[in-house]
């Protein structure tokens, strides 16, 4: 019934082909708050702002009940279409399918692909994670690494670590494996000594790290697989004298990230691109509306891929990113 | 069982509770020890001595409240077999007919005047109320003890008096073979009190067994057939009505005879210090008051349970909002309690449980809590101050025991009384408002408690209190003021006020049912 | 009901202006949608009320709710036990926690608040170390037994809208608990002993016992709201299953009008109290405002809703007033 | 002392538990650590202290943290300001935050749970609105402003330790509090408020000033918790800075003596009480327990601490007993 629900959405897209809408109205959901996210935001509602049509982006910030509840209300305002970043697709067909019922679907930053959904916008998280592992990698050779990551239910999260350690350890590419946190990994001249999770509580967060430090006293390099790991990395290690000493293989652009990369104390960082996620998203279900079903690619997956941003491309990158998000600012404040 | 004439009393006495040698002790201090008595049907047997003398915990290990910690307790069945039996809780006691009024209110104030009769022995089937049943016989109970109140007035807007009233109706209604009373007369005022010991005269006449600890000697006196005398904890004397008087009992319990105070010479020229005028309490629909206070004089207010009179003085002090005003030395009294009390006006409440005392406290923190805010330097406590002012209102006061330390918790009923009057005391306020001062306070601290308040009016304080007891009233009082149903209805010079005089304007009737009562005590 | 009015009130003026000023309040799908989430939450919020009327508190609710939430999936789905035990089972594990609970307070006299805030940390904790912090589902099966909560009745010249099945084991716990604390001996020693504890205990009222009772009765409800939202979101997360619940449901229950010192209950109120706190949640959503708002809105709207509540009480107190003593 | 007998015997116990099984507990970096985490909770912990003596609850702590944190780098970094006008700006409105608590408590009688439930939603809505969502930081800059929390004292002979800047104001603030409570007029008025409200009103306390002045003690220690802790942790998400921070600020004021039926104050416990709960945090991870466990082990350890301790007190109790009387 899966295929019916696909087959009906996009029946229901050949409709508005022959009637278009005239002011659509798309929603656009994350899987939670945080910066990323914003950025996400301001490629929607750039989007929205380029074709005429009204964006809704809601952040949920309690969790998968708390993402299902804003769902079904955004379904009761009759949004034409819903991109949504399921946090945990295994267990949330459902609240998918009803949205494919009622509305056109979309998975934007973790795919759901066994929910009816139209498409899928981002990147593997898999690959996003190796490419940092491999960062890692590159920038030192052996020694012990610790992993700081906010939480590890989440399916993204779960991914780009194991990503991280396939890339770091250089095993071959296998999506389905799973190291337990808890147990130390030691393979090819590395140690991984475990992984660190917070709950999103940066003072937690802080401590973490200071406390490892303590435990691992000869921690080679730590990776922060959220951004705020990453930001706090560099701070504790400036604190702390350890700038340089012990490496940070990062994720996502925090300030001090970059900042970082500039001074060389930090290898690299992956960045994926909310901005591109938002914005595409966005494009995708208007051009639904107007019943175009183009933009969709065969395998149903819109891939954005992350990039490593190191010493080289930093400045650029910065003030590319700078520049978008003023101008989504400046849309949403009109 | 038939209504006993006083001759045959004697034979219709029949043993049902015996107590040996029982002691208790709190926290390994022995607060009672060594108590042999027997308390028997149809027959009053009252407990007098001192505060802290070691009643309440008599009666609280008699009732279930406490366990007794030494010697044993033995009740006697229908057919008059003995057994010994532990009371570790209050349903024990229950079971074994027993039902206490304790000395401090015990009410659950959320709940209707039924409900709390009734709590813990509603009537019920499979667990569901009757209500009906029980308003009916809650009606029945309250028309007993003489309260005309609806059954599902909530407790918590009744007054002092009614409450106590309520207690006693709640002992009443358990039916019990022993019915044990700590001071029910304490915030009582002479017409209940009167209706009260006619009442358990009724219950003595079919064959109840009463255990009655008052402070009020001739109460003592008229009801009780026994009279069993502690101090320190231990029994000091038992003896039958016949064999004694209020000298007597007053050598027995404090050691020496009280003589009366000398009375004071009356001031009529003095400056007023307090001017009331048409005062109107916000939260209640009354009758504006008006009255003057001259300094150095003592005056009285005196009127029936719910004459108004707490209102009055809560009024004055600020703790109510009012219409009206009060002049303190000609200067219009402002704002809330806090604002007064720096002024110089300080109320000792008549509630003390809930209005004055911090339970869990220290006596030391108790006495000295007003007195800091009057003797600071810059916001600090003047430490050696404090200590020094504690050491003499504990003696002043003769609290006892006499350890600065304790929480007040542990101290006996009247001696939180004494600590509550000594807080504001100590501060030498320009007008001192009592609100029933000597409530549960034995004959001898009564004494030297009301030597206190005169030794203030004579330094130029005004002093008016209220009090429920005639006697006191016109023992203390130069002028006596009768209140009705809110009003001011009447005046008399100390020495010109007789209790029938005070009676007849207080329940608003003729000479004659004044009169009355006072014969039936 | 006329202790009610104030939360009433506000109730329907905050459905009013969602329904004037939002898109599709009035749909039949939204409020099969809301009626659903109050009865889960309500559930929640009854078992707080309890224990606020004894005069405790349980901060432990959101972690019972993420315990039996995620135990119930783990045990069907990743050990495979049938629901007939399950469902016993996590039912008599919640009991047993609010067992532990009244003990430790009343046997060992510990702080309720410090009692049950150990609860919450202990509890989620569990459940994370159970699951190793890995989100449990259904992952789309027991359809059957999901329909506990998934189930919903048609209802006549209604629309679209259809009658959620757990607005009957809620109807079924309200109704019975106003009837107790209304009518049973046992309701009336809870208030009792929740208002003053010594003075039930000097009546004969077993307090001790009571008071254990009320805190079985809100884990074990607290534990059935977990298993029914499991079975309505279908997966849960340790981490933050639950998170802040025990908030909810007491902000509820003392928004229905049950003091935190005890002693009152209003079970009407209460029911109220939750449908107000989720119809603000919705209605933020459906106005168009924004997420980040969503807090400040549910605040802010709470704040001046009992403000007023509380000057209007007084302001007609003081009219009562007058009235009265003009016609003396 | 004698009072804090219990908490600081299960603080101890941690600690050498921890120094022996653990790896580098003793180690200067990280008792260096211990203090500056210690330090900044502590203040908090202070402030829910200063109102859970007035026999209140404030459960925006975590709220106001969050607004302070955010606000600070936002107007530093974002807007330009300075840091001679900010510091006192931010400090200002937590007071007036305070008071806002305060007034609504006292004069319109509103529940404090009630009222600071809605604060703690608002605060963090407000933060939230302000930035979009958008996590705040000093991005590298400011090293001279941060350094009130991020200085650190060189202390001769011990190795590695180095003192904490924060330590300075958190011992002031402790050592004032310490001698308003046993010293002053103000503190002794306030433990008697919280005790008994209407006793000390009757005396003459100006009680409702009192409980204003708590709360807003309270709220300004959190806004300079919240100043310190983005001083110290250098950028914060609006969406879950100081979240759950009441709770624990709560929580080591329980556990240091503070009874939250109001009235009594004991500031060396509330210090022991924050050292412990975050004791246990560092010791889950030098033991290499992994987070998942972090809070079933918290919660166990608290539980069992306060349970021992009361066990302990009572047995004492009753020695003390069964020797006075075998000696009478
Ligand atoms: N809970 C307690 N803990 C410790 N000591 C107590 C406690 N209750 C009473 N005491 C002490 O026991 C002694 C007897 O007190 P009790 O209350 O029986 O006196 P009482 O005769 O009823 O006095 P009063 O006439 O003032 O009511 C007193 O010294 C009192 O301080
Ligand atoms: N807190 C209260 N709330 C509402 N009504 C009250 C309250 N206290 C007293 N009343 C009512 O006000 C009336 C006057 O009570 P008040 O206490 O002023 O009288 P009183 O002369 O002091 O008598 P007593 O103190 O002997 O009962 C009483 O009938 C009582 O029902
Ligand atoms: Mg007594
Ligand atoms: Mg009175």
């Amino acid at each position: 019934s899966q295929g019916d629900l696909v087959a009906n959405q996009k029946a229901r897209i050949a409709e508005f082909a022959k009637q278009p809408k005239s002011r659509a109205h798309v929603a656009f959901v994350s899987n939670g708050v945080a910066d990323f996210w914003t950025i996400a935001k301001a490629g929607a509602i750039a989007a929205g702002k380029e074709l005429g049509c009204d964006v809704t982006v809601e952040f949920p910030g309690g969790g998968l009940s708390d993402q299902k509840r804003m769902l079904e209300d955004l379904l009761i305002r009759g949004v034409d279409g819903i991109s949504v970043s399921p946090i945990d697709p295994k267990n949330q067909v459902e609240v998918l399918t009803l949205i494919a019922e009622k509305s056109l679907l979309i998975t934007n930053d973790s795919d759901a692909p066994a929910a009816p959904r139209l498409c899928y916008i981002g990147m593997d998280n898999y690959i996003a994670g190796r490419m940092c592992g491999e960062l890692a990698r590159d920038g030192c050779k052996g020694g012990e690494v610790a992993i700081f990551i906010g939480r590890l239910e989440q399916d993204n999260a779960k991914r780009r670590r194991q990503g991280f350690i396939d890339g770091l350890l250089g095993r071959s590419s296998d999506p389905t494996r799973y190291d337990e946190p808890s147990k130390v990994i030691s393979e090819s001249g590395y140690t991984i000594v475990g992984t660190w999770t917070d709950s999103f509580d940066r003072a937690k967060a802080k401590a973490n790290i200071e406390d490892v430090m303590i435990k691992h006293p000869k921690l080679a390099l730590v990776t922060g697989l959220f951004e705020y790991n990453s930001t706090l990395a560099v701070e504790v290690f400036k604190q702390s004298g350890k700038s340089g000493k012990i490496l940070i293989a990062a994720f996502d652009e925090g300030a001090d990230v970059i900042e970082g990369i500039r001074k060389g104390t930090v290898l690299g960082t992956v960045v994926q691109d909310p901005y591109g996620y938002g914005h595409e998203s966005v494009k995708m279900l208007h051009a639904f509306t107007k019943g175009d079903f183009s933009m969709v690619p065969s395998d149903g997956i819109l891939s954005i891929p992350a990039r490593v941003i190191k010493k080289d491309n930093v400045d650029a990158f910065w003030t590319d990113l700078k520049a978008k998000l003023e101008a989504g600012k400046a849309a949403t404040k009109v | 069982m038939p209504a006993a004439s006083p001759d045959a009393l004697a034979a219709n006495t029949r043993a049902v509770l015996r107590v040996r040698d029982v002691g208790h002790r709190y926290d390994g201090v022995a607060a009672l020890a060594g108590i042999t008595l027997e308390v028997r049907s149809g027959e009053v047997l009252a407990i007098v001595g001192e505060n802290g003398a070691g009643k309440s915990t008599l009666l609280k290990i008699l009732s279930g409240v406490l366990e007794h910690s030494e010697g044993e307790l033995e009740t006697a069945d229908a057919s008059g077999a003995w057994s010994a039996c532990r009371m570790q809780s209050v349903r024990d006691a229950a079971r074994a007919g027993i039902a206490l009024v304790h000395q401090e209110l015990n009410l659950s104030e959320n709940l209707d005047v039924a409900g709390c009769i009734f709590l813990g022995r509603e009537p019920s089937r499979f667990g569901m109320l009757q209500l009906a049943a029980m308003h009916r016989e809650a009606k029945h109970w309250l028309a007993c003890v003489g309260l005309a109140i609806d059954p599902s007035t909530l407790c918590e807007s009744l007054s002092i008096a009614q409450r106590q009233l309520i207690e006693i109706a709640k002992a009443l209604s358990t039916e019990a073979r022993v019915l044990i009373l700590d001071e029910p007369t304490s915030s009582l005022s002479a017409h209940e009190t009167a209706r009260l010991l006619a009442l358990l005269r009724t219950l003595r006449a079919n064959g109840v067994a009463i255990l009655f600890v008052s402070h009020h000697l001739d109460e003592v006196l008229a009801l009780a057939d026994r009279v069993v005398v502690l101090r320190d904890g231990k029994q000091t004397g038992e003896l039958l009505r016949s064999a004694c008087d209020r000298a007597k009992l007053e050598q027995l319990m404090v050691g020496r005879e009280i003589v009366a105070a000398p009375p004071r010479p009356q001031r009529t020229d003095a400056a007023v210090r307090l001017r009331v005028r048409d005062l109107v309490s916000a939260h209640a629909k009354r009758q504006p008051v008006s009255l003057e206070v001259r300094a150095g004089e003592i005056v009285g207010l005196a009127g029936l349970v719910g004459a108004g009179r707490t209102e009055v003085l809560e009024a004055i002090a600020g703790i109510t909002e009012s219409r009206g005003y009060a002049m303190l030395d000609g200067k219009l009294l402002r704002g809330g309690a806090a604002h007064r009390v720096r002024s110089g006006v300080a109320l000792v409440p008549e509630d003390r449980a809930r209005n004055g005392l911090f339970l869990e406290n220290s006596l030391a923190m108790n006495l000295s809590l007003a007195w800091i805010d009057q003797h600071r330097a810059a916001g600090l406590v003047r430490t050696s101050g404090e200590c020094a002012l504690v050491d003499r209102m504990i003696s002043r006061m003769q609290v006892r025991p006499a350890a600065p330390h304790r929480r007040v918790r542990t101290l006996s009923g009247g001696n939180q009384q004494k600590s509550v009057i000594g807080r504001f005391l100590a501060i030498s306020p320009k007008l001192l408002l009592l609100d029933e001062p000597t409530r549960g306070v034995d004959v001898g601290a009564r004494a030297e408690i009301h030597a206190q308040i005169r030794q203030l009016a004579d330094t130029g304080s005004a002093v008016l209190f209220a009090s429920s007891e005639l006697e006191e009233v016109l023992l203390l009082a130069d002028r006596i003021l009768v209140m009705h149903e809110g009003r001011i209805v009447g005046e008399f010079a100390a020495r010109a006020a007789t209790e029938i005089a005070i009676m007849q304007l207080a329940t608003g009737g003729g000479c004659e049912a004044a009169s009355m009562e006072r014969a039936s005590l | 009901m006329k202790k009610s009015l104030g939360i009433i009130t506000l109730f329907l003026a905050i459905c009013i202006f969602t329904s004037i000023y939002g898109e599709g309040f009035l749909s039949g799908y939204n409020l099969m949608n809301l009626t659903q989430r109050t009865a889960l939450f309500s559930i929640l919020a009854l078992g707080a009320g309890v224990v606020i009327v004894a005069g405790g508190i349980d901060l432990s609710i959101g972690s019972v709710v993420c315990l039996t939430g995620i135990m119930t999936p783990w045990l069907l789905v990743e050990h495979g036990w049938s629901p007939w035990s399950v469902i016993p089972l996590v039912l008599t594990m919640s009991a047993a926690i609010g067992l532990f609970h009244g003990l430790l307070i009343t046997r060992l006299r510990l702080q309720p608040f410090l009692v049950t805030l150990c609860g919450l940390l202990l509890y989620r904790g569990i459940a994370r170390w159970m699951t190793g912090d890995q989100s449990q589902g259904f992952q789309g099966g027991f359809e059957d037994v999901r329909s506990i909560a998934l189930g919903r009745f048609e209802i006549p010249f209604l629309g679209d809208y259809r009658l959620p099945a757990t607005v009957i084991p809620v109807l079924v716990i309200a109704l019975l608990m106003g009837f107790c604390f209304s009518r049973t001996v046992w309701g009336r020693w809870l208030l009792a002993t929740g208002r003053n504890e010594s003075a039930a205990r000097y009546s004969g009222v077993p307090t001790a016992w009571l008071t254990t009772g009320a805190y079985v009765v809100c884990s074990l409800l607290a534990g059935f709201g977990g298993m029914l939202f499991i079975f309505d979101t279908g997966s849960a997360q340790p981490s933050d299953f639950g998170n802040f619940y025990e908030l909810y449901a007491i902000a509820a229950a003392v928004l229905g009008g049950c003091s935190l010192r005890g002693g009152e209950a209003n079970v009407l109120g209460i029911l109220v109290g939750t449908a107000t706190l989720l119809v603000l949640r919705t209605a933020i959503i459906l106005l168009g405002l924004g997420s980040q708002l969503e807090f400040a809105v549910i605040g802010g709207v709470l704040l001046l809703g009992i403000a007023t509540d509380e000057l209007v009480r007084r302001y007609s107190a003081r009219r009562a007033d007058r009235v009265s003593r003009v016609s003396h």
